[in-house]
């Protein structure tokens, strides 16, 4: 029981016991920032595996940005709780039962119990020069193309974004003095003839 | 010397000839070019048939035997058009012709006045082709196109006048009894093909059923396992079933009295004088066969006994003439058949010519009788019209004498020949037979006269009123339109186009026997045209006692038949003649047996039942329960499940996000498994 | 393993490099040009399309395995040029078929151009992927690209469905993708997919290949739509505006064939073992949920939604045997699929005017009496589908039930052949409802004001037959893809 | 002219002709013409066919064979022996009849009814001439689309549901052929008849693949119990549309059992030959009585179609169970020829049947046998035409429908005597339900007084009729040039069944 | 100390925990799209556990890429989410259920 070890258990509980609530807090807010909480401290684990730049990159890449529009897109949207429907409780164990049934075959079938592989020094260390610099030179080197569509993708990802939520505002009040100096009576005033009203036909 | 197969083609494409032209341009060359045209094919034909008899017996001709054309030919098995014309061919052709000829004449006065004058003539002249066909084949193949040939024209003949309901009834039930005859038939003739040395020629078969090298008499085949049969059993015993068919024996008579719905001169031509002969015809034709084998003789031999007397006796109690006359025939046919039973088939045969002459000869008359009664055919309400049609009464008397068998007439050699060849048989059920025959004589001089008494005789049971010229001659095809028993003037005697017929007929009713009885019964006339075994051979036996036909009318006044017949005539001549009260007092008392007789014994009625109405349900039950409810039900059913199954599952597609992620997962979860199971499998 | 960048590495990748460059000129273009000159964009488009077919022809490699660029992770050969080719020739139909549908919708924005080029060029990448990171992004490409073109009509509540539940599922597939490939990854230790095939038959951690055949079969069945995997699929096709559905519904589906090619023969090859029975599995669920849903349909793009599940249940057919002759049949069928998918719903297009889809089957009534040549090219689609001689569709069934039947999986042909007469059913309603109804109004529609689209479609539709009739050279050029 | 390609031009002319009506037909009478010319031409194009095949010998003639998918080694392979000769001529033949007897009564959408009639015309002499079996299921498959459009086009008030069924139905048969076809092309590499024929195959494989051509088959005859689709489409398909179905397009099914089920498993079809006989008996006798009580007269016919194509596949199977059990090819060759006979004449018979039909119906516009009778009266010609194929129909000998039903029973009773006995009951019900139609129909007074005012036959059903006449009295007269056309070709059939493939 | 086990674990509990979310979830849309990132993240602690035990670094170069990627995911994925709810005024779950059957 290392000091390794404890904290990963720590961070890991965390990050799962976070990730349970993201799943089942009603208010969404209250599940983004539980959402955060996962990304922290599975950020951590990261780090407990040597991997300083995702670790960090995790925490500026989603707490920082993703998150971020996460709760803003809530905000804006003000959803109202929504309440527990009825066929959530009865379909609640039939839910949980497939997703334990799903988590232990992989279990299984991965063979975590005999699983033994020791964690060996850092391989980045090995080849000298930090976690950073270990994963830019492959990024840049071998990664060329898939560097290049990444990048494509952000562009999608921005003109997607652009097109489905940019609209011309309509029905905005804007003044058009041309056609208010040629205004004529006719367009304002309509004359309207009406025979008297007599005795008795009155009001219905 | 040998005959010449143009002369052959030509007595049978004359009036094939002849029929299609009136057929198809009859309504455009008229009546009278119509008639003559076909009354010359079947005169040209009927004189080429007398020249080639001649030729024959006296001439010193050779028997044809020789094929017109191939039919069609498949492998070893091969099927032609082609003649055989031998001495008895010969006659047949004479008789059909002949008797074709005088229906021809006598239709001229006969359907003067019907508008469908040149289609009957086509009709008529299409049966005598039909017919020749028939009896000049030398192969079963011909043989059935001839057979189905005359049914068809026979269907179109009965069902002539096609609106009367009653007629295009009993042209359908004719043709659909014959058809019954002719699924026999065609079995028969499938036997035939497999058994008698694979070929559908009459010689070849004859020649393998007559090799004594194979010994056709005694192989036999098991239709039911274990059951052995003899082959020549089996396909004689179909073969005559088509000849019951078409000669109108017990079990399927009843489509020939309710033939009488054709004209008179139909009845006369096909459904008395050759038509309906063609079996005992068929049957002679066959005699090789029919020799190899004593259970089909005595098959036919019961068969035409029965037919012979019960038949005859439904003739007693009928009152329209045309239908005593048809019972008459059906009796007459059973007479024939008997013959052939006891392998006297010369004498079948011969009764068979006779009886053309003076069958057609009553026929005929009694069609006179009907025009000049303005298509009254109910004796009930004739009566003493000897004085109003002379020529008519004498011929009408002479054929009635000769149907009898009356000393001397054509009728009564070939009776009486029967008769005896009968009572020298020793065939299983001969003794039944004999009893058969001897009774019938007695009902057929019963008949026969109570007809003349009826007709000609006695007081007249109709009225004339002399108003009513107006509708004296409409049309023919539906009579009794005015009041039952009036006419519209008084009978007189019929035209020389219908009474020189039955003048023409009368003389070979009365002489033809005497005349042939020698070389056709007991000379060599046919020759090995029919070939009895010695054993069988009564006619022969027959013949050691006949002395000429002189001795055999002396011989014959000393004979059980004439005193029968003589009996029959009595009782005839005490009741209808002279005291016809007593008629209507018998009908009393014997009520059951009236009852019985005027109904047929019932054959009709149970045919209905049973067949008719049994085959509708039948259907009904096939179509309704198999096709609609099983089969395409199943069909129908299987759409509509997929349909349904389809409107079901649809609901799983909830429109749900979760669900839809729920089976993905399912979907992966199911996967991991199998593919765990898997891993495990290989692992291990 | 670290190696220096190769320029001629470029020249590989010379055609996606030409779309590239002709999408960012079209992006900068359409900035500054008026809507009311929208042709130019949208010739551009096509245009650049032809010029990228036009650099794949070209730059087909001679030597049969193919050449790959940038340590791999590239791969160019035979398969990914005849792909290319046909991802190419649909994207452009589809944008043939969109104008006028868009334009009548004010939806025909530069953005739907650029969208569709880009998802065009994921799919370039996607069938040329010689790595897990590739394929993944080549995927990633074309997917939010369809996302959002799927949302592009912003004021239709049911795309707008559409496109979240294609968002989420869509996501959700990709993540069990990346964990499949995680775990490849684990096992192996290298994202190459040549490597991986290579490495397969040493690994210390066999589950764990298994694990990741099964999580990457997910994603990929996902992308092809098949069963139980396909539920977005209806939904999608039907939200979607139809010039959208038209793309969506026809190269994508070729894309996704190559991408389970490249990951499951190219990848992990070795392990077809496992993943044939998987395949055969999800082809039965294919055919018989697509044909039996289809029926009860009343939409047509929901019916032919369904009906491209079943398609791709026959599809899978080829796979089972895991042997070219069958990878050749399966592109075989992909193709005639695509091209005929192309042709119904770019009618759907076409007959739909503003304020009218026409996409229910009613609305085909009596079409026969209005525009004769439209419903014949429409029938003349169905009894494609439907596989009916001598009609393309007819022998890409033809092909695969050989390649089923020569794998020893007869019993799976047998099932195929029994949903595809189920499946003939509806097909034949819409001819049934276009031939034998009568239209409400009989008067006979105008010809839609799209001329180029009107000669397009034809000719798309006198292919089905003409492929029909002389499919041939396409067959040996799919058999020379695979070296056959 | 042997050195040209006569089949493919008797193939593609109408197909392209089809086309081009399509084309050029917007004005019907134009249509009318150019598909009556087309038709003609092709009819024009299969005499020299008939002249230029040589009996003798009796093999396949006319060969022509063109690479057409190599990697799968399908051939565009076309050739004709006797009997491909006899049905491609009665094809020809029979649609010109069709084409001018749809003159009158087809007045809507002319063009493509023409059209779908001459695609179907070349459709099926391509399978007739096919020797590839993809080609030939190409051909088998595809005629379904035009005749689906032809009944569901013009058809009756039950269309949709008659032309779906039919549809469908003969799609399920056939798929299963499909399957078959692609096992045995594993087998050989090849899709060519002749290789099929001669590969060997287990009795296991034989008795699956039998049976999948049996489906298939037995559909398109139609046999029992699979028959139900053929009255519907009858009654509901147009005139011309029943007539080609009737005459031609049942045709199929026989020549299939003889180009398929008996070369390629003929230990199979040995084994389970009992099964097609029991099914064609119990057609003749079952049918027969349904057809009885049928009181719509199309229905009637079709149910006597049934039963007379009943006969095809009795002398068929029938010639097997002689050559295989008896060692009699001598009646084997009978029983074939029977077979081939009564396709040919009851395509005479059946299209003639239908033409009167369509007749009364184009006048009163009713197929119910109780609105008619006494037609006689009015319409004699037409009577006596009715009467004469009524009379064909109830096989009459004279007349086509006599020989073949005539050469199967012989050939039966050598097979076994109650064979033969169930098989010849025909003659009792077939005229039974015949004749009452007649009766019914035909004879009789004039009950509806729109009857009365029938005109009868015109030229153009003059044409019809009579061209149907004169070819059923001919086969019946003297079939021998027609047995003489098939009979090598038979003979060559018969031999091939002697030899085991197990 | 540390065994991969428990980086494979901890992933595949988070894998199947969002999955769960996903499939469990009767609340709003966006709780799906947190759902989604979860998913990433444990394939991501996958990715980086192996390449940390095999000592290769693609893994982590993968992960880069896919944090790229589930960027740009976001990004679309809530631009979808605001398009819906103008269209619909609602991003309930249970209320998305326009297009089925």
């Amino acid at each position: 029981m290392t000091f390794e070890l404890v904290c990963f258990y720590f961070f890991g509980s965390v990050a799962a016991a976070a990730a349970l609530a993201v799943i089942s807090v009603k208010n969404p807010v209250v599940a983004a920032l539980n959402l955060v909480l996962t990304f922290f401290s599975m950020a951590c684990v990261w780090l407990l595996a040597q991997a300083e730049f995702l670790g960090v990159a995790l925490v500026l890449v989603y707490v920082g940005a993703v998150m971020v529009l996460f709760l803003f897109v809530v905000m804006m949207l003000d959803v109202d709780f929504a309440p527990v429907r009825e066929g959530f409780v009865r379909f609640l164990p039939v839910g949980i039962l497939v997703a334990i049934v799903m988590l232990v075959e992989m279990l299984m079938m991965i063979g975590v119990r005999t699983l033994q592989t020791p964690l060996t020094d850092d391989p980045a260390t090995l080849a000298g020069m930090s976690n950073m610099g270990w994963l830019g030179r492959t990024l840049f080197r071998d990664f060329l193309l898939p560097f290049e569509v990444a990048a494509l993708i952000l562009t999608v990802g921005l003109i997607a974004a652009v097109t489905l939520t940019l609209r011309k505002r309509t029905g905005g009040k804007t003044q058009k003095p041309s056609r208010q100096v040629m205004v004529k009576r006719e367009d304002r005033v309509r004359l309207v003839k009406m025979d008297a009203v007599r005795k008795g036909e009155a009001t219905p | 010397m040998m005959l010449d197969k143009s002369i052959l083609l030509a007595i049978v494409l004359a009036p094939l000839l002849g029929a299609l032209i009136a057929g198809l341009f009859g309504k455009r060359i008229g009546r009278v070019a119509s008639h003559s045209v076909t009354i010359a094919g079947v005169g040209l034909s009927c004189t080429l048939s007398i020249y080639v008899l001649y030729q024959l017996v006296w001439g010193g001709a050779q028997v044809f035997n020789q094929n017109v054309y191939t039919w069609f030919e498949v492998g070893s098995t091969s099927a032609h058009i082609g003649f055989l014309v031998d001495r008895l061919t010969a006659m047949m052709m004479v008789v059909v012709t002949f008797v074709s000829l005088m229906v021809h004449v006598y239709t001229i006065g006969y359907m003067a006045e019907d508008d469908g004058y040149e289609r009957f003539f086509s009709y008529i002249a299409l049966f005598t082709f039909s017919m020749l066909m028939l009896v000049m084949s030398n192969n079963f193949l011909q043989l059935f196109f001839g057979w189905e040939a005359v049914g068809l024209v026979s269907y179109l003949l009965i069902g002539f006048w096609y609106k009367r309901p009653s007629a295009i009834f009993a042209n359908m039930k004719a043709f659909l009894v014959n058809r019954v005859g002719d699924f026999g038939f065609l079995l028969g003739i499938a036997g035939v093909l497999m058994w008698f040395g694979g070929s559908l020629d009459y010689s070849a078969v004859f020649a393998h059923a007559q090799d004594p090298s194979i010994d056709m008499a005694s192989r036999s085949v098991e239709l039911i396992a274990g059951h052995p049969w003899h082959v020549a059993t089996i396909v004689c015993i179909c073969l005559f079933i088509g000849a019951m068919g078409k000669s109108a024996q017990v079990p399927l008579h009843v489509w020939l009295p309710d033939s009488m719905e054709g004209p008179t001169p139909i009845s006369a031509l096909i459904h008395a004088a050759t038509m309906v002969t063609a079996g005992i015809f068929m049957v002679a034709r066959m005699s090789p066969l029919f020799e190899l084998s004593e259970t089909a003789l005595t098959f036919v031999l019961v068969i035409g006994a029965t037919t012979a007397l019960f038949t005859g006796l439904i003739g007693v109690v009928q009152n329209d003439i045309k239908r005593v006359v048809a019972y008459s025939t059906l009796s007459q046919l059973g007479y024939m058949t008997v013959a052939l039973g006891v392998s006297a088939y010369s004498a079948g045969v011969f009764h068979l010519m006779t009886h053309a002459f003076f069958k057609a000869l009553l026929f005929l008359g009694a069609g006179s009788v009907i025009i000049a009664m303005h298509h009254e055919q109910d004796m009930r309400r004739m009566g003493g019209l000897r004085k109003y049609m002379p020529i008519t009464w004498i011929t009408m008397w002479i054929g009635s004498l000769a149907l009898a068998g009356a000393p001397g007439f054509a009728g009564f050699f070939s009776k009486d020949a029967i008769i005896e060849a009968v009572g020298e048989s020793h065939r299983v059920g001969a003794g039944y037979a004999y009893f058969c025959v001897l009774a019938g004589v007695f009902i057929t001089a019963l008949y026969s006269f109570r007809l003349l008494y009826m007709t000609f005789h006695g007081k007249e049971r109709f009225v004339v009123d002399k108003a009513g010229h107006a509708h004296a001659h409409d049309a023919h095809d539906d009579h009794g339109h005015h009041q039952a028993g009036h006419l519209a003037h008084a009978p007189h005697e019929s035209p020389w186009v219908v009474t020189l017929p039955l003048v023409l007929l009368a003389i070979p009713s009365v002489v033809i026997g005497f005349l042939t009885i020698g070389p056709m019964l007991f000379g060599d006339y046919f020759g090995n045209a029919i070939f009895v075994r010695e054993a069988n051979d009564v006619i022969g036996e027959l013949g050691n006692e006949f002395h000429g036909a002189m001795a055999m009318i002396l011989h014959g006044f000393t004979q059980a038949p004439f005193w029968i017949a003589l009996a029959g005539f009595a009782t005839a001549t005490w009741i209808w003649l002279f005291n016809p009260s007593i008629a209507d007092k018998a009908e009393n008392a014997l009520r059951p047996i009236h009852t019985t007789l005027m109904n047929k014994y019932w054959f009709d009625n149970l045919y209905q039942a049973v067949f008719a109405r049994g085959g509708v349900a039948l259907g009904r039950g096939f179509w309704r329960g198999g096709d609609a409810a099983l089969i395409d039900g199943a069909i129908n059913g299987s759409a509509n499940l997929v349909d349904r199954m389809s409107a079901l599952v649809r609901r799983l597609q909830s429109g749900y996000l979760y669900h839809y992620a729920f089976a993905m997962i399912l979907g992966l979860i199911l996967l991991l498994g199998g593919s765990w199971w898997l891993f495990m499998r290989i692992a291990a | 393993m670290t190696m220096q960048f190769n320029p001629a590495d470029l020249i590989t990748i010379l055609p996606e490099l030409v779309l590239l460059g002709a999408t960012c000129a079209i992006l900068l273009i359409d900035l500054f040009i008026k809507p009311s000159q929208r042709n130019i964009t949208h010739w551009l488009s096509i245009a650049s399309i032809a010029l990228t077919a036009f650099f794949v022809w070209r730059g087909a490699p001679e030597i049969a395995q193919g050449v790959t660029a940038f340590n791999g992770m590239f791969k160019h050969d035979g398969i990914s040029v005849v792909l290319k080719q046909f991802i190419l020739l649909t994207s452009g139909l589809s944008l043939i078929y969109a104008r006028n549908y868009m334009r009548e919708r004010q939806l025909l924005i530069g953005e739907f151009y650029l969208l569709i080029l880009f998802a065009t060029l994921g799919m370039m990448l996607l069938v040329s992927a010689g790595s897990l990171i590739t394929a993944y992004l080549g995927l990633e490409l074309l997917a939010l690209s369809s996302y959002a073109l799927v949302a592009l009509n912003r004021d239709s509540a049911i795309s707008a469905e559409a496109a979240i539940k294609y968002f989420v599922l869509g996501a959700l597939a990709s993540g069990l993708l990346l964990y499949g490939m995680s775990m490849i990854y684990g096992a192996t230790g290298t994202l190459d997919l040549a490597a991986i095939s290579g490495l397969i038959g040493q690994v210390e951690h066999p589950g764990w290949l298994a694990i990741g055949l099964v999580f990457i079969v997910s994603g990929v069945a996902f992308k092809l739509g098949a069963a139980p995997f396909h539920m977005w699929l209806p939904d999608v096709y039907q939200g979607a505006p139809t010039a959208v559905t038209v793309f969506i519904g026809a190269a994508p589906k070729i894309a996704a064939f190559g991408l389970l090619y490249r990951l499951l023969q190219d990848g992990l090859g070795p392990m077809s073992a496992h993943w044939t029975l998987m395949l055969a599995i999800l082809s039965v669920f294919s055919l018989a949920i697509g044909n039996v849903f289809a029926i009860a349909q009343s939409n047509l793009k929901r019916m032919l939604a369904y009906s491209t599940i079943s398609h791709v249940g026959f599809m899978l057919l080829g796979f089972v045997g895991a042997s070219p002759a069958g990878y050749s049949a399966s592109m075989f069928y992909i193709i005639s699929y695509t091209m005929t998918a192309a042709v119904a719903f770019g009618i759907i297009a076409l007959l739909a005017r503003a304020g009218f889809e026409c996409e229910e089957i009613d609305d085909f009534k009596g079409l026969n009496q209005r525009s004769p040549w439209y419903a014949g090219i429409m029938a003349i689609a169905m009894f494609s589908l439907a596989g009916v001689p001598p009609l393309f569709g007819f022998f890409a069934k033809l092909l695969v039930l050989n390649a089923a039947i020569n794998a020893g999986f007869l019993w799976l042909a047998i099932v195929a052949i029994i949903f595809a007469i189920i499946g003939i059913y509806y097909y034949l309603r819409v001819v049934k409802v276009m031939y034998f109804d009568d239209a409400a109004d009989k008067t006979a529609l105008p010809p839609p004001s799209d001329l180029p689209m009107r000669w397009v479609i034809s000719l798309n539709g006198l292919a089905l037959i003409v492929l029909g009739i002389a499919w041939g050279p396409l067959f040996d050029w799919c058999n020379r893809a695979f070296g056959i | 002219m042997a050195h040209w390609p006569l089949l493919s031009i008797l193939i593609w002319l109408p197909i392209l002709g089809a086309i081009a009506v399509l084309a050029l037909g917007r004005d019907p009478r134009v249509a009318r013409w150019l598909s009556v010319f087309i038709a003609l031409a092709t009819l024009a194009v299969s005499i020299p066919l008939y002249l230029g095949y040589e009996a003798i010998g009796g093999g396949m003639q006319f060969i022509e064979s063109h690479a057409w998918i190599d990697a799968l080694k399908v051939t565009y392979g076309l050739g004709v022996d006797g009997i491909s000769v006899a049905l491609i001529v009665l094809t020809t033949f029979t649609s010109v009849l069709v084409i001018i007897g749809s003159w009158g009564p087809i007045d809507k959408r002319v063009s493509q009814y023409m059209a779908a009639m001459l695609a179907l015309e070349g459709m099926l002499i391509g399978v007739f001439a096919a020797t590839d079996a993809l080609l030939f299921y190409v051909f088998f498959e595809a005629m379904l689309i035009p005749m689906f459009i032809i009944i569901g086009v013009w058809g009756g008030p039950n269309r949709v549901y008659a032309t779906l069924k039919f549809f469908i139905y003969t799609f399920l048969g056939s798929i299963f052929m499909l399957i078959g076809l692609i096992y045995l092309h594993m087998k050989t590499g090849e899709f060519s008849l002749a290789a099929f024929a001669s590969v060997g195959l287990s009795a296991r494989e034989q008795t699956w693949l039998f049976f999948a051509f049996l489906i298939a088959f037995a559909i398109k005859v139609p046999m029992w119990p699979v028959h139900t689709w053929l009255p519907d489409a009858h009654v509901e398909a147009p005139t011309g549309g029943s007539v080609i179905l009737a005459a031609i397009m049942l045709k199929v099914g026989g020549y299939g059992f003889i180009r398929f089920s008996l070369p390629i498993t003929p230990d199979a079809s040995q084994e389970y030959a009992w099964v097609v006989i029991a099914m064609s008996l119990i057609a003749v006798v079952y049918i027969g009585y349904v057809a009885l009580v049928q009181d719509d007269m199309k229905k009637l016919i079709a149910y006597s179609s049934i039963a007379h194509m009943a006969f095809v596949t009795l002398g068929i199977f029938i010639a097997l169970a002689l050559v295989r059990e008896h060692g009699n090819p001598e009646a084997a060759r009978l029983g074939m020829q029977g077979a081939m006979v009564q396709m040919i004449s009851h395509g005479f018979v059946s299209g003639a049947m239908f033409s009167c039909i369509g007749v009364l119906y184009e006048r009163l516009h009713s197929r119910m046998i109780r609105d008619y009778g006494g037609v006689l009266t009015v319409m004699p010609w037409f009577g006596g035409f009715f009467i004469l194929f009524a009379m064909a129909n109830s096989g009459l000998p004279g007349t086509s429908g006599f020989v073949g039903e005539f050469m199967v029973i012989l050939a039966a009773f050598q097979e076994n005597f109650w064979i033969a006995a169930i098989a010849a009951f025909t003659l009792i019900i077939g005229a039974a339900y015949t004749l009452w139609l007649v009766k019914r129909v035909i004879f009789g007074e004039v009950t509806n007084p729109k009857v009365a005012k029938f005109k009868d036959l015109d030229a153009r059903e003059w044409i019809v009729l009579g061209s149907f006449a004169v070819a059923v009295l001919a086969v019946g007269v003297y079939p021998k040039p027609l047995t003489d056309l098939m009979d090598s070709s038979v003979l060559q059939i018969v031999n091939a069944l002697m030899l085991s493939k197990a | 100390m540390i065994t991969l086990a428990h980086f494979l674990t901890l992933g595949a509990v988070l894998l199947c925990i969002a999955v769960a979310g996903i499939f469990i979830n009767r609340k709003n849309v966006i709780v799906l799209l947190m759902c989604i990132e979860l998913l990433l993240l444990a394939v991501n602690t996958n990715f980086v556990a192996f390449s940390r035990f095999l000592g290769d670094p693609s893994g982590q170069v993968f992960v880069f890429f896919i944090l790229t990627v589930a960027a740009a995911e976001a990004a679309i994925g809530l631009a979808i989410l605001v398009v819906l709810f103008r269209n619909r005024a609602t991003i309930d779950v249970t209320d998305i259920d326009k297009l089925k059957g």
